[in-house]
């Protein structure tokens, strides 16, 4: 018997719609958020966090590499913390976290809310949510 | 009369028969389709082994052999041009399901797969042949399955949870049926130009049974209130191994595999009674063997069942005193893991009904009532037969296993049921439709509902001395015991009896419920009368019949009496009383010969 | 042995709410909890309404709660339940009366997805079967069991609370069509669980795959329909 | 006629679910919680003062630092089963393994982390 493989286009398989993708994009950014909070865990390391840091200061460093989360920590400088290296990190995480996070809320929503118009009022709270979000944690991270 | 509908055609069940049909109809005519169950939960989701055609996808088959088979199987009362309709049919049917969608068990090639069936053979040869298609051992789901999802693509017109509850006859012909809601309680009255019913059988008239509890005899039941008659119902199918007391069905592929039956005593019983193929004889001897057993207290613990035995050892052992053995000529031996690799669902239903598990434990089984001969006379294009002439009643069509072709005459073949679904099914519903479109509706008479009204006012009414659920007992006991496998006149005529003094103290039952919203204690009540109804009918055909033939085995006529007895029996309710009469039986190419197999 | 069976009552032209009753019957071990309730009908209160048919796990009438989860009456037996049994309707669905609940919503579900082969090419010219390999057929074949029962749907933590949700039962349905390879219609499927009240309304809860007496894995075909969906790999 | 549809919270979690019940509630809730917790950080931090710094204070209550680690930490450790699973449907055949597996991850570093939250709470 010949075997017919059978793939569909990306419009055909349906991966067009707001909940496919982002289905796919909350487990991507799982996996990016791993990804980033390993670096920033390996960097905290490096850069000599064992002798200086508390263990849930570490943690705090790698969920979010910002400078005022070491702060009151006993390291000598700060220097190496601060670069726009760790900024950029921080921003990348903030990002994706902040889109993971706040989909996550309108997933939780949508289970509850059913009607139209109760959906769309949380589709635009989540989208203000995201933007002030955002907006907010760039500037605490690149002004701080 | 606030609920009236109106449609071309109406087909009442929605089984494999009443589904093909609606769906056959409703291409050319306007069709509603009834069920007191949600077309699902139809009995036709319960079979299993298969569907059989000749297709011939693994050997040579034709379906001149089918035909043969299955009228051989049917102890020669089958009516030989149905028969050869429906084997010649069987093809085209099961491709037409396989186009459907149904997903067939398929061979290395990529077709339909078969397997072997009791009673299917190369003629020439005399070895069994692949005939049955099947889907895992759930075919008759997946008919069940792929005919209401086409049905769905069709948008078939359905009334689901409606029980239909008389038939409304104007004229000398069908112009509708009743119903009652099951969610409110309201009575409707479908009007129609043709009324098919598909409805199942009624197996619930005994204690043991394969048959689920919608097989209540409905639609048979209706039709013989308005006079007309059924035929052959002396004609019931007993298997051999039930799971104890709960009858449900243990296939035959156990004792294919080695398993052999045991009493209580601890003996095999099989080859006192068939020396030669011991276990593996026919349905009907094996179920009669396991009942002989159980008459002479050889029962288990005294009790009504004996025990199947496929345990690795026991299985070993008689196949060596057997000497039994594998194609290649070693002696045949097997191991738990094989028992379990090819029995997986009967194990299942041991672990989860029985807590017994097969390997290491015997299952306690007993012959369990499975499958209604008899029924409303049709031809093979599912109209309605009224007497020996063939005389058709206008508009009245029956499909299924409520119907009687008769293409399984005393005793049916496995696999050739649902094939009669499928064929008949279709037919009835192309025919309905055609009648349907030259034909006028009949005027609807003031009074369509009160038939029903008054069965339901008489059940509410009733005094209560007597309890619906009892009076079932009782019935399905004497049934069982007395019009079962074996039968004869004393015992027979006791159970007449019983059954006629049942139907009294029927009319004292009282129904508490006395609301409209599911009222199952008062259909369940209702269905009680219709299993009183036809448990009379079958006792009496049974009664009536001097000889032993297929399923109808009596004690005081052991031999088939063709000289006498080569015709099928018709019952009708004239004037209150029951009657019986004869129609002949069409032979065309087979004439009767002795059945060994 | 005596058993205490507390059921769930309602009776729609009497009570505003449903509240529960306690039986104590005789029972055997070996008896299934539809018996039970059988006798109960038959011989203490004939009012109470439950659906049932085959009596063996094949027809999918009986779906209800007992001990706080979604079986089948007739599948599940005294033994296993121990001699205090609970019964409760399904959840999620409108109770009509005692353990019956309305099945539509479920059905409308059901029907959302397509439930029917789909292919619009020409037959075969010889009028035989469309060929599929094994492996093709195989590929399905867990999902062709589902009885719609409701077991699974009704037990999905997203389908309480949201019935819009189309729910476990329609995406194994669906399944069962996406991965026939004679069928021609996945696209349109996939489409239609694409929606918001589709297969992302699935969390990986787990309820239905345990739910489910026919014991399909209710989750790993959602899975599967859900990579579909990513990938479009139909085979 | 009939009772509406109508599935409480207490009666869903009431359902005698799987394992797999339990995580995708804890899941949820430790999503929530941290969703919940960085808005509120976010905010304190930008707004700053009083306000911000009440708000950040509450970093310093060590139940809230467990509550806030617990949901930190299984909503991750879930989180990366979920995504491994939903990637490779295959491995839902074991996915009572896997939580299993989850768990004798989760529960030691779960404990490390209150241990050390608790000696530091304790010590200082
Ligand atoms: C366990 C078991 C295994 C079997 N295995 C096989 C096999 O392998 N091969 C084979 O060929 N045959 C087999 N059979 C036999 C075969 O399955 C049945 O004969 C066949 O399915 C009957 O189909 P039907 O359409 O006539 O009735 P059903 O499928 O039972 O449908 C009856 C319909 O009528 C409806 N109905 C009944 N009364 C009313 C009413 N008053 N008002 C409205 N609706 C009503 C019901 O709701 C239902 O929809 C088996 C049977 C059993 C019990
Ligand atoms: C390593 C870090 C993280 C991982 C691996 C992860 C993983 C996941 C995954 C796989 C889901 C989907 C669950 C599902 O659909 O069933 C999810 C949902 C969610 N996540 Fe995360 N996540 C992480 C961090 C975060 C963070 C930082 C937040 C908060 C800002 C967050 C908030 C949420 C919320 C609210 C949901 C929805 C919960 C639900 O549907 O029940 N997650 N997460
Ligand atoms: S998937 Fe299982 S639980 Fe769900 S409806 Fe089908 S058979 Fe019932
Ligand atoms: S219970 Fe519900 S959330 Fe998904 S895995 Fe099953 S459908
Ligand atoms: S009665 Fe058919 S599944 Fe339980």
């Amino acid at each position: 018997m010949t075997k017919k493989s059978r793939t569909l286009s990306i419009k055909g398989r349906g991966l067009t719609s707001f909940e496919s993708i982002m289905w796919l994009f909350t487990r991507l950014s799982a996996l990016a958020m791993y990804a980033l909070i390993l670096f920033g865990l390996i960097g905290a390391l490096v850069m000599g966090a064992r002798n200086n840091m508390n263990f849930a200061d570490v943690m705090r460093w790698a969920f979010m590499p910002n400078v005022t989360h070491v702060q009151s920590t006993d390291l000598e400088s700060t220097d190496a913390w601060v670069t726009p290296f760790w900024k950029l990190t921080a921003s990348a995480l903030l990002l994706v976290a902040t889109a993971h996070g706040v989909h996550g809320l309108v997933v939780i929503a949508d289970d509850y809310i059913a009607g139209e118009g109760g959906r769309k009022f949380v589709r635009l709270l989540s989208i203000i949510m995201m933007a002030s979000m955002s907006f907010m944690g760039l500037w605490i991270i690149w002004t701080s | 009369m606030a609920n009236v509908h109106q449609f071309d055609v109406v087909v009442v069940g929605a089984g494999g028969a009443g589904l093909m049909a609606g769906l056959y109809a409703s291409r050319t005519a306007k069709t509603a389709v009834i069920s007191k169950l949600y077309p699902t939960r139809s009995h036709t989701g319960a079979a299993q082994g298969g569907i059989s055609a000749a297709l011939g996808n693994y050997e040579e088959d034709k379906p001149e052999w089918h035909m043969y088979d299955t009228v051989k199987g049917s102890d020669y009362l089958g009516d030989q041009d149905a028969i050869e309709f429906m084997t010649n049919e069987a093809i085209n049917a099961v491709l037409e399901l396989e186009h459907m969608g149904l997903p067939f068990d398929r061979t290395p090639e990529g077709r339909i797969s078969q397997r072997p069936f009791g009673g299917h053979t190369n003629n020439e040869t005399g070895k069994p042949v692949r005939r049955a298609a099947h889907a895992a051992d759930r075919t008759g789901h997946m008919i069940l399955q792929t005919l209401y999802q086409q049905c769905l693509k069709n948008k078939v017109n359905f009334f689901d949870e409606y029980q239909v509850l008389d038939f409304i006859m104007v004229n000398g012909k069908a112009a509708g049926v009743v119903a009652v809601e099951l969610a409110t309680g309201e009575l409707h009255t479908i009007h129609a130009k043709a009324v098919i019913f598909a409805t199942g059988g009624h197996g619930r008239i005994f204690e043991v049974t394969s048959n689920a509890y919608a097989y209540t005899g409905d639609g048979a039941a209706i039709l013989l209130r308005h006079g007309i008659p059924l035929e052959d119902m002396e004609f019931f199918q007993f298997h051999p191994t039930g799971i104890y007391k709960l009858g449900i069905l243990i296939t035959e592929g156990v004792r294919g595999e080695g398993g052999i039956l045991i009493n209580g005593n601890g003996e095999r019983f099989m080859p006192k009674y068939a020396p030669t193929v011991k276990d593996l004889a026919s349905r009907d001897v094996v179920s009669r063997a396991i009942y002989t057993e159980i008459k002479e207290g050889r029962g288990v613990n005294g009790k009504n069942y004996v025990y199947l035995d496929v345990r690795p050892e026991s299985v070993n052992k008689f196949a060596a005193m057997d000497g039994r053995t594998n194609p290649d000529g070693s002696p045949y031996k097997i191991t738990g893991e094989q028992v379990l690799a090819k029995l997986p669902d009967i194990i299942d239903f041991c672990r989860v009904y029985l807590g017994v598990d097969p390997i290491t434990q015997m299952m306690p089984i007993q012959p369990t009532a499975h499958y209604t001969m008899g029924g409303i006379p049709t031809n093979k294009y599912g109209e309605v037969v009224v007497d020996d002439n063939g005389t058709i009643f206008p508009g009245l069509y029956a499909a299924g296993e409520c119907a009687c072709v008769s293409v399984h005459g005393a005793n049916r073949l496995g696999t050739n049921s649902l094939l009669d679904l499928v064929v008949f099914g279709k037919y009835a519903g192309l025919r309905a439709a055609e009648y349907a479109k030259q034909a006028d509706f009949e005027k609807l008479p003031e009074e369509a509902e009160s038939g029903a009204r008054s069965a339901f006012d008489a059940l509410r009414n009733g005094s209560g001395k007597e309890n619906a659920f009892d009076l079932s007992n009782e019935l399905k006991k004497v049934m069982f015991e007395d019009v079962g496998i074996y039968r004869n006149e004393k015992d027979m005529a006791a159970a007449l009896e019983k059954v006629r003094e049942l139907q009294k103290r029927f009319k004292d039952v009282g129904v508490n419920d006395t609301g409209k919203i599911f009222n199952t204690e008062l259909l369940n009540a209702w269905e009680l009368g219709n299993l009183l109804d036809i448990a009379e009918v079958v006792a009496m055909s049974a009664l009536n019949r001097k000889e032993s033939r297929g399923g109808h085995s009596r004690e005081d006529y052991p031999e088939r009496d063709d000289k006498n007895w080569l015709k099928h029996t018709l019952i009708a309710k004239k004037n209150g009383k029951l009657e019986i009469s004869y129609k002949p039986v069409v032979i065309t190419k087979h004439q009767p010969k002795a059945r060994v197999y | 042995m005596e058993i205490t069976v507390k059921i769930f009552r309602y009776n729609p032209e009497k009570d505003k709410r449903g509240n529960y009753v306690t039986y104590k019957v005789e029972a055997d071990e070996n008896d299934r909890v539809l018996d039970v309730l059988e006798y109960i009908k038959g011989k203490v209160d004939g009012a109470l309404s439950f659906r049932r048919s085959c009596a063996h796990g094949v027809c999918g009438s009986d779906a209800m709660r007992i001990n706080g989860r979604n079986m089948l009456a007739c599948k599940t037996l005294v033994r296993d339940t121990g001699s205090n049994i609970t019964v409760e309707p399904i959840l999620g669905l409108p109770i009509q009366k005692d353990l019956i609940v309305d099945m539509e919503p479920f059905f409308d579900n059901y029907k959302k997805v397509l439930p029917y082969f789909i292919n619009d090419s020409p037959l075969p010219e010889n009028g035989r079967e469309r060929l599929q390999s094994p492996e093709e057929r195989a590929r399905f074949d867990e999902t062709t069991k589902c009885i719609l029962c409701a077991c699974c749907t009704t037990s999905c933590p997203s389908y309480w609370a949201n019935g819009e949700y189309y729910g476990p039962a329609a995406i194994v349905s669906a399944h069962r069509f996406i991965f026939d390879s004679r069928d021609e219609a996945a696209e349109q499927r996939l489409h239609v669980l694409a929606e918001t009240d589709g297969i992302a309304r699935c969390h990986t809860a787990y309820n239905c795959t345990v739910a489910c007496p026919r014991e399909i894995k209710v989750t790993k075909a959602i899975g599967e329909v859900k990579m579909a969906m990513m990938t479009g790999k139909l085979d | 006629m009939g009772l509406k549809r109508d599935v409480s919270l207490s009666t869903g979690l009431r359902y005698r679910g799987p394992a797999g019940y339990l995580t995708f509630i804890l899941h949820r809730i430790g999503g929530l919680g941290m969703g919940i917790f960085i808005t509120l950080h976010i905010l304190a931090s930008f707004v700053g003062g009083r306000f911000g710094g009440a708000i950040n204070g509450i970093y310093e209550n060590w139940a809230f630092q467990i509550f806030i680690f617990f949901c930190v930490m299984f909503h991750a450790i879930n989180g990366l089963r979920i995504t491994i699973l939903d990637l490779f449907p295959k491995l839902l055949d074991y996915q009572t393994e896997a939580i299993w597996i989850e768990w004798a991850v989760f529960i030691p570093l779960f404990g490390i982390s209150v241990f050390v939250i608790m000696q530091t709470a304790l010590g200082g």
